[in-house]
């Protein structure tokens, strides 16, 4: 089981509550329009959303500063504007426009922001996990007191690289985390068709590493787990894993549901909509007064706002010029 | 009875299906073979007929799955492995190459290694610089494996069989856009001999010799070509290891004229490869120096702007054999209309309806 | 701390037991000439001695059918002997003659022997697990009893695919056997630079995988944690993983000694010499009254000549023909 | 002062010495570069020196090591690799492939990975096929790599000095036997510059082209012809990739020949990328078709009859090049003995003394 709310939410910052949900009403925002304009075929790469999945990327970032790294896989619009990554950068690399975060090669797979902490995404499973273990050693090697934290999948878990760089980050007591999003699911295969059942934290004892569990749809939760491994980490402490269980909603890659596939059912599904990250979250600081229905429109008119500009940037924006496809294959 | 019409992705499940209805010891294994996408088709409704213990589905493991394949086969089965871009085999280099395509020499022929590794290159659609990759000639490069790559459907269901059939470890590597052309497919389980190029068509004055998916793209050029008076004798390499090219070189001794056409980097690229040994093997005859078209040397870029200048067309393919047969610079042009004509306004990144066949 | 003497040796068959210490002295003797005869330059490919690791390689091997199948490393030529695979033509494959187990074509590293149930040995670290774990595929997806079993360093056990091996196997309860000769090095770098502090057994966790620790150099002990994971294969209980310390007395490759190089304390030599896993076995068997010295001078005898013998057949036998360098590539 | 001679090994060591002590962003990182040994001589003494922290000796965890050096590599740090066979290198083919090379080009140009994956290339006493390899090809294909092979002691250090100061990942690719080789090193910590083939010996009959440590064997077979009135144009290529041969060319153009040894196999190798650029360079230069001398197709034997007949000599190069500029028969057979008798009685599977220089 999980641990829930491990923090009282009672003492925290209301200020501080309503800024994590409204970067979780953000995410969730962004990739709904994706979704929804999908179809008018402007953004012709593969899209991998994280709707449902926005506690763990806002509560794992906001456990981190600035100047903290981290890296991301293929399902990556979430970590990538929750650890502050240019949203027009970003939807203009979807469009594959010479503003994109990447100059429009790379696509949504590939996003990174190097001033707000995002080192890189990789869409190859785990491919990224030595590379945040990497920024770590660079830390440590400059006695900067940074930390680096992959964001994994719970199918990255199984990729051998995965244990080669856990075990590599223990022995030198590196400054990372290992951030899992376990959702049930890698593509269409479920976990227990892919790994043994016993607690995924189990992972961690051979690498002798702390490990937490925690209902990854609590962004408080999320947070408060992330933190006590940032902190560790910082303090040289060495790394930590932290699984977090959430769930997406929408299909693995594309905007669609695709629950008539039949690879997982409609009560699971809907227990898991029925634990929404957003709208539980957002109740539960209107049951607490925290947040008026003035509040949230206005919230949400101002998300819906930046979202707009931010497609009418990406869809103005200018193509690269084609005969530059060739520049920069080296320094 | 009419010839029955196949894609290429139904051929490749159909000969999956009759090997394993056939030979007990035939199964499947890999990422998404069980699941309800069934690997682009390719595998759909397989777990279905013959459970879990042979249509395996993996956990994320490539270099793993790819050595139990091996260790399965060394004990005589005969597994089909499966990564549905080829980027993911980068993984489990080291058991192809140190394993699989070793094991039978080193074991002084007490192994062996039947074992099929389907790989899988994307191409469209944005899919940018690690979903899209073309890396054959990785593979070519290694002795102990073959390589194949069929374009047609029929080449897809005849060769998959050969394959399965072979004692060897054989990469058949399946380009996304020829899962979508369609051909007369027949219906027995008969194999089809990796024994190297077929003749795609006919023609004096420049020999042709394309790779996968480019062959279609070559056959618009060919076409095209023809209607302007230059001949082409196009061959569908099919087998990139062993190398076989007797007939292309037969075909340069009448030419003289050689361009090839591959899906990969041009640079180091098989293409190489066929350029130095048709060299080698009739320099005499040779009018000009072999031709190579192939990708230019940087990663695939997702942009669609981007992407459009990263593949080599029809038209481009038509430029470069019609100008080394001496076609003048005026009826270049025209060819290039001709082909533009024939795409109509399909965008690029899409596979064309005109490559769906019937080949 | 491993466990000793599971079974207590009493109650093991008298002759059994001659046997397992007739095979040790064996494997002792052959690598004992193959250092000793190095020198002359008449075997030129690297070896990799396994002296000091007798009792991991006979207790193991004695706890499968000849049926069964085990896969080796760099340091096979104990595992090799102990399954049963022929002397003579391991002789004449160090040698480089046709009359080799692999026709001279792999050298030291290459061991198999097909009949006695030796799969294959490679020399790259890990690589031949998951072709254990193929093997176990194999019998299952037959209906066949037999078991799989992997020797492996403690340094494969830092390699991904050992952990992505371990996973599948797991998942898909496959009759493997994980079996670790921990000899504290990887070359000269000692574990505690490699693994983090915990006990290896902890790796087992991340799998649900059964785990036993024992003492390496008791050749019964061995046996009856390996007897106890074959049997759990056997019967469909899926992999187990046995972690089994030992030492290497010689240099890493070659054969000499290296503890001039100073990367490890002749103090660490001496206490694992004093611990050596023939001699304590015979000396237990005298003290017990199972051997006499008559018949430990008679089994020496046989077994110089034995080695005597496959020498003489490998230095004799004709190298394969130059010509034939190129033949069965492919099958 | 008298120059001073070094092997390549300890010019190696000196150069990464220089960078280390010149930037504290530079680190080695590898399987036993801390350890008693130091990587065949290279990284002795070098942890003493700088600590554990800049002298990273890792787990065995070839894919996970090379993914950490590219990661501090892309935070600003310069991290020196090495794999003691290139074999391990297979094991991070992924990270290589899909990160180091990618990421600078992906990025738009805001990442770099100043890398350099040193490799090295076994041969000899019977290392068989698992560790004696020479997978160049495999990496020269790949765009956004660089790829070193020095042969001589002055390269090895000027080449590797320039390869640390590169912002790319550049492979170094050390052939073993080029270690013992000794040759005049300058003190000083002055790069040379990946820019091509330089020269090795001069002459107006044919052009061959070595790499890494065939260049010794091809200067063998250089000496003996000239003895025999035939003029070879020698040229070490240096960097496979970025591939520059506009020197060769010009020497094609007035030799009209042109060979090429290099230490892989010679089916898709980088031999077949020098013929097949050289023939569209300069095809009405040639006098016949481009040569190439690489290994047979299969893996390394470890028995040393069979390996005796793998590897490619000074007999069989010069042979090729003096039969390719019409040296008569029983001319080339005195070229063979010439280099036989210098051979004299040393075994094949160990390095001849007389590679070891000075070059
Ligand atoms: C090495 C590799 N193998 C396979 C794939 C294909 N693939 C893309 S996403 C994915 C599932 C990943 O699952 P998980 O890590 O749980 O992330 P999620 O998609 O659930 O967020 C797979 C198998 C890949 N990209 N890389
Ligand atoms: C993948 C790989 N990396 C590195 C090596 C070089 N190497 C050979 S043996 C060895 C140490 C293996 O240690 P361990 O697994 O503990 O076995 P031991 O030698 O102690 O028996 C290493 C690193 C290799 N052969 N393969
Ligand atoms: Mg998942
Ligand atoms: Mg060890």
């Amino acid at each position: 089981m999980p641990e829930s709310q491990p923090n009282g939410r009672d003492s925290l910052d209301p200020a501080w509550l309503l800024g994590l949900y409204r970067e979780m009403l953000r995410i969730r925002a962004v990739e709904e329009e994706i979704a929804a304009r999908y179809s008018e075929q402007e953004m012709r790469c593969p899209v991998h959303l994280s709707i449902g999945q926005e506690a763990t990327a806002v509560g794992a970032c906001q456990a981190l500063r600035p100047d903290d790294q981290i890296l991301s896989s293929h399902r990556c619009h979430g970590h990538y504007l929750a650890k502050g990554g240019d949203l027009k950068a970003m939807m203009a690399e979807i469009h594959g426009k010479a503003a994109g975060c990447c100059g429009g090669r790379g696509g949504s797979m590939h996003l990174f922001d190097l001033k707000a902490g995002v080192l890189a995404s990789v869409p190859i499973v785990s491919s990224s996990v030595p590379l945040a273990v990497g920024a770590a050693l660079a830390f440590q090697q400059r006695g900067e007191d940074r930390v680096a934290l992959a964001f994994l999948g719970d199918g990255s878990l199984e990729e051998g690289v995965f244990h080669e760089s856990a075990n590599l980050a223990a022995v030198m007591k590196l400054p990372a985390v290992f951030f899992v999003e376990n959702n049930l699911y890698a593509v269409y295969t479920h976990l227990r068709g892919r790994q043994p059942d016993r607690p995924m934290t189990e992972i961690a004892r051979a690498y002798a590493m702390p490990a937490r569990h925690v209902d990854g749809n609590d962004v408080t939760a999320v947070h408060a787990a992330t933190v006590e491994a940032v902190s560790r980490a910082r303090a040289g402490g060495g790394p930590s894993l932290v699984i977090a269980d959430t769930y997406r909603w929408r299909e693995h890659c594309g905007p669609n549901y695709d629950n008539d596939l039949g690879y997982r059912g409609p009560e699971e599904f809907e227990v898991w909509k029925g634990r929404c990250p957003v709208g539980a979250f957002g109740a539960d600081l209107k049951a607490r007064g925290l947040l008026g229905d003035d509040e949230e429109t206005r919230m949400n008119r101002q998300i819906a706002a930046e979202i707009d500009a931010a497609f009418a940037f990406a869809r103005e924006a200018p193509f690269p010029d084609p005969a530059s496809a060739g520049d920069g294959v080296y320094a | 009875m009419p010839e029955r019409l196949l894609s290429a992705a139904e051929a490749i499940r159909e000969a999956q299906d009759q090997a394993m209805a056939a030979d007990r010891r035939v199964f499947v294994i890999g990422e998404g073979v069980a699941d309800p996408k069934g690997v682009f088709g390719t595998t759909l409704g397989r777990v279905e007929k013959y459970g879990p213990g042979r249509v395996v589905e993996t956990p994320l493991s490539e270099n793993a799955f790819t050595g139990v394949a091996i260790g399965s086969a060394l004990m005589g089965q005969r597994p089909i492995l499966v990564h549905q871009r080829v980027e993911f085999a980068l993984l489990a280099m080291e058991q192809m190459v140190g394993n699989a395509a070793k094991a039978h020499y080193v074991s002084n022929g007490a192994h062996c290694v039947p074992l099929v590794i389907r790989l899988i290159i994307g191409r469209g659609w944005g899919q940018g610089p690690q979903h899209s990759q073309s890396l054959e000639a990785l593979f070519a490069y290694i002795p102990g494996l073959k390589l194949v790559m069929p374009a047609t459907p029929a080449d897809a269901k005849g060769m998959l069989l050969a394959a399965i059939a072979d004692d060897n470890p054989v990469v058949f590597m399946e380009h996304r856009w020829i899962h979508y052309a369609t051909g007369h497919v027949p219906e027995a389980s008969a194999p089809t001999p990796l024994d190297g190029p077929r003749r795609r068509r006919d023609g004096d004055d420049v020999t042709l010799v394309a790779t996968s998916y480019m062959v279609f793209e070559a056959v618009q050029a060919a076409d095209a070509l023809a209607g302007e008076g230059v001949g082409v004798d196009l061959f569908d390499l099919r087998v990139a290891r062993p190398l076989v090219l007797d007939a292309v070189v037969q075909s340069v001794r009448r030419t003289g004229r050689l361009v090839i056409v591959d899906t990969g980097w041009q640079a180091f690229g098989i293409g190489a490869e066929i350029a130095a040994r048709v060299t080698e093997s009739c320099f005499g005859a040779l009018k000009a120096a072999p031709r190579r078209i192939g990708l230019p040397a940087h990663p695939t870029p997702s942009s669609p702007m981007l992407a459009k200048a990263y593949y080599p067309s029809s038209e481009a393919i038509a430029e470069t054999a019609g100008s080394l047969a001496g076609l003048e610079k005026n009826r270049v042009a025209k060819v290039r209309e001709t082909i533009a004509r024939n795409r109509n306004d399909v965008p690029f990144d899409i596979p064309h309806p005109s490559f769906r066949g019937p080949f």
